[in-house]
């Protein structure tokens, strides 16, 4: 390979890599937003419906 | 009335949510895109006219296949939301509708940036890039329409309706741009189609577009559980807001 | 049959409510002059060969001109509630669709034909391309469609200011560029043959836009 | 079996999350007269809404004459008149003009006679001729009641016909209601002017039939304590 692309790959790799871990992290967060979502529902619902 | 009582959030399960398959999907995600790094950046051949710029072309055009498959996704979406009037669907629809707006930015960016030391200038009216600038005013139109309610009724089969005229413009869009083009480039140096490249090359464009979509279910099916969260938080704070009064 | 009866009586009660106040014809007209006076000012006659600017500026004007008409059409049904009065009629909603769109279409070729002869003196242009007669009905009803469309479905919700001219614009530029092309060939006399494919493009438009407009309205105007 | 000119089953509408009509069942008989009484926000417009098959419901069906409103809704259309909050008349037209569109809509048999026929039993055969945005708000809602009458309806539905009314046109709308074999549901704040005109009461509360029974069983005292104790809750 005469130009080096190691730079830009190497660049690019850590640009994606941060992209993907903030990715996962949102993901993780979202999958607890739901549990607590859930949780909140269930603790609304079991009270006997009034009126 | 009785007062709601506060909501202690105490958890009792594990403090980390368990797996699941999306967390399979994202690993293979992650090393594709590694992979596809790889393959863009050293192992794919040099092309013989535009030397390394061309590379971008493995960016450009699977952000672009992906935007118009998200676009279509709003689309179909729109239809059942209208037909069924579930909300379901209007989440569905605006996660794609923003997902879209994100890889048609991808697409008219790297469409710029290669265009420049091919032509010399930034902007080129070539049909297919024009066509696709349309749909991202068109889908911009579409999430503005959203930022004004989450989940009003009325907004959201506006929005639908929105979604189904953006994306039945298209074909329109691209016959009457492709008539009014002045500038006439090769296929192959914007998005064009597959024929005219090498072995190697095609390899690693179909690799690029399998990760690309893979990448794009996954921040589609999160992007969908948050929406879904918007709107439920949204129901909680009515029932509250009921409750109280 | 009575699909057509009902469409020409809705048309028919909206040319009168227009006649009875003038409100829409006065008020465009008024706004198209305004738009060829700024156009004037913006572009100095003679910097720009005037076949290359006039058909850019006449459908710039026709198109804004559409906007302002489209909403003033719709919120006719807006008063005393006659929104519902029409959805309560015997009849499919898509008959008020139609309705309103002829309607709309009506008013702004009223405007256009009202505005042509004075874009012909402050153009001076020598004379009128048979063409014209086709493109331009075309293109406004195009953009009537959609214009209808939007304007009836942000009727009553908080986005109607703002979201016509948002939404509708990048939604009609392919008749616009359709319309801005065939007018610029009829009026450097280029015949038939240079405006003939655009005249397919907004034939395929109308029929697109007015079947996707049928299917959707009903389901999007109920509350 | 003669069909029902009503029949409600499950019926519910939300508004967002907010649940305008929950679960409700009702049937009315051809030719039977209903007033619906209940508090501000009880349902009572909504009801009206759906019956006139102008907002589809969420869940539940409703059959007109035996007829679904979900499929057969414009053709029913024809047999329902509506009088609503609002006077559905064009503000620049005159009385007549309007009343001239919406009997052709209906195609009314031959319209003019018919459309002096009921301004004179309702007492504005002169207001005719005036612009609607020059009535007065009870003008404009006799001109509305008529609009609903020109097509003969077997179905008439009123949204609280009676606000802003003055007595003698609340008397002249029970005379003209009560008359022949037309079905009727009207839903009302004051007691007299419903009970006046109604065989039937029932009371909504929440979106739910909480009372249905016929006039005779209560003379008119008892159910106004009954109402206050029900409705307060």
């Amino acid at each position: 390979m005469e130009d080096n692309f190691g730079y830009l790959l190497a660049g690019f790799s850590i640009g994606w890599a941060l992209f993907m871990g903030l990715a996962y992290w949102t993901y993780r967060k979202v999958m607890r937003v739901r549990q607590d979502i859930d949780d909140l529902k269930r603790a609304r619902n079991p009270r006997p419906e009034d009126g | 009335m009785n007062e709601a009582k506060p909501i202690k959030a105490e958890s009792t399960r594990s403090i980390v949510p368990r797996l699941t398959w999306l967390d399979g999907l994202f690993w293979v995600t992650a090393i594709a895109i590694f992979v596809d790094l790889y393959l863009i950046f050293l192992w794919v051949p040099k092309e013989a006219i535009q030397g390394n710029v061309q590379r971008i072309f493995y960016f450009h055009l699977p952000a672009a296949w992906i935007a118009y498959l998200a676009f279509f996704l709003v689309f179909l979406f729109g239809i059942f939301h209208l037909k069924t009037r579930n909300p379901k669907w209007d989440h569905y629809a605006y996660s794609a509708a923003e997902l879209g707006v994100v890889f048609t930015s991808v697409t008219i960016v790297t469409g710029i940036i290669w265009a420049k030391p091919i032509f010399g200038v930034w902007w080129v009216w070539d049909a297919r890039l024009t066509t696709t600038a349309l749909l991202w005013l068109v889908y911009v139109g579409y999430l503005m329409v959203g930022a004004y309610a989450v989940s009003g009724d009325k907004a959201s089969r506006l929005r639908s309706a929105v979604g189904i005229l953006g994306f039945a413009v298209v074909p329109i869009n691209y016959l009457s741009v492709s008539l009014w083009d002045t500038v006439h480039i090769e296929p192959i140096v914007i998005g064009g189609d597959d024929t005219f490249l090498s072995a190697d090359m095609r390899l690693t464009l179909y690799f690029s577009l399998a990760t690309f979509t893979a990448l794009f279910v996954f921040l589609l099916v999160v992007r969908i559980m948050l929406r879904e969260s918007e709107a439920a938080v949204e129901e909680l704070d009515q029932e509250r807001e009921t409750a109280l009064s | 049959m009575s699909y057509w009866r009902s469409i020409a009586t809705i048309v028919r009660k909206d040319l009168l409510v227009e006649l009875r106040g003038k409100e829409i014809i006065l008020s465009v007209s008024f706004f198209v002059f305004l738009m060829v006076f700024i156009f004037n000012f913006a572009f100095k006659p003679g910097t720009i060969p005037l076949e290359v600017m006039t058909p850019g500026v006449l459908w710039f004007t026709f198109l804004f001109a559409g906007m302002l008409s489209f909403q003033r059409v719709v919120s006719t049904e807006q008063e005393n509630g006659c929104l519902d009065g029409l959805m309560l009629c015997p009849h499919g909603r898509d008959v008020i669709f139609v309705a309103k769109t002829i309607s709309s279409f009506l008013f702004v070729l009223v405007v256009e034909v009202i505005s042509l002869p004075f874009f012909a003196v402050v153009f001076n242009l020598s004379f009128f391309p048979v063409e014209l007669l086709l493109i331009i009905p075309l293109a406004t009803f195009g953009i009537s469609i959609i214009g209808t469309l939007l304007a009836a479905l942000s009727m009553n919700t908080r986005l109607r200011e703002v979201m016509l001219p948002i939404l509708l614009i990048p939604l009609v530029v392919p008749v616009v560029i359709a319309a801005v092309e065939s007018t610029g060939n009829a009026l450097s006399g280029e015949g038939w043959a240079s405006v003939q494919p655009w005249i397919w493009v907004m034939v395929i438009f109308d029929i697109v836009f007015l079947v996707i407009g049928l299917l959707t309205f009903e389901h999007v105007i109920e509350e | 079996m003669e069909h029902p000119a009503i029949e409600a089953r499950g019926l519910s509408r939300s508004y967002g999350r907010v649940k305008a009509i929950s679960n409700l069942g009702l049937t009315i008989a051809p030719g039977e007269k209903v007033v619906l009484i209940g508090p501000n926000g009880s349902g009572k417009t909504t009801l009206i809404k759906l019956l006139s098959t102008l907002i589809r419901p969420t869940s539940g069906t409703l059959k007109l004459f035996g007829k679904d409103t979900a499929s057969h809704g414009a053709q029913l259309r024809r047999r329902v008149g509506v009088l609503l909050h609002e006077p559905l008349l064009y503000n620049r037209l005159t009385a007549l003009e309007n009343l001239q569109f919406y009997s052709k809509m209906f195609n009314v048999p031959n319209e003019d006679r018919r459309i002096w026929e009921l301004a004179e039993e309702m007492e504005i055969g002169d207001l005719l001729k005036t612009r609607v945005d020059s009535l007065s708000h009870g003008q404009r809602k006799r001109v509305s009641i008529l609009r609903a009458l020109l097509h003969d309806p077997p179905i008439l539905l009123l949204d609280e016909p009676d606000a802003g009314l003055d007595q003698t046109a609340v008397q002249g709308l029970v005379k003209l209601v009560s008359r022949n074999g037309r079905t009727v549901v009207m839903s009302t704040h004051n007691l007299e002017s419903g009970l006046s005109m109604a065989q039937r009461v029932i009371v909504l509360k929440k979106g739910k039939v909480i009372m249905d029974v016929d006039r005779e069983v209560l003379d008119g005292a008892n159910l106004d304590l009954g109402y206050e104790a029900l409705v307060t809750g």
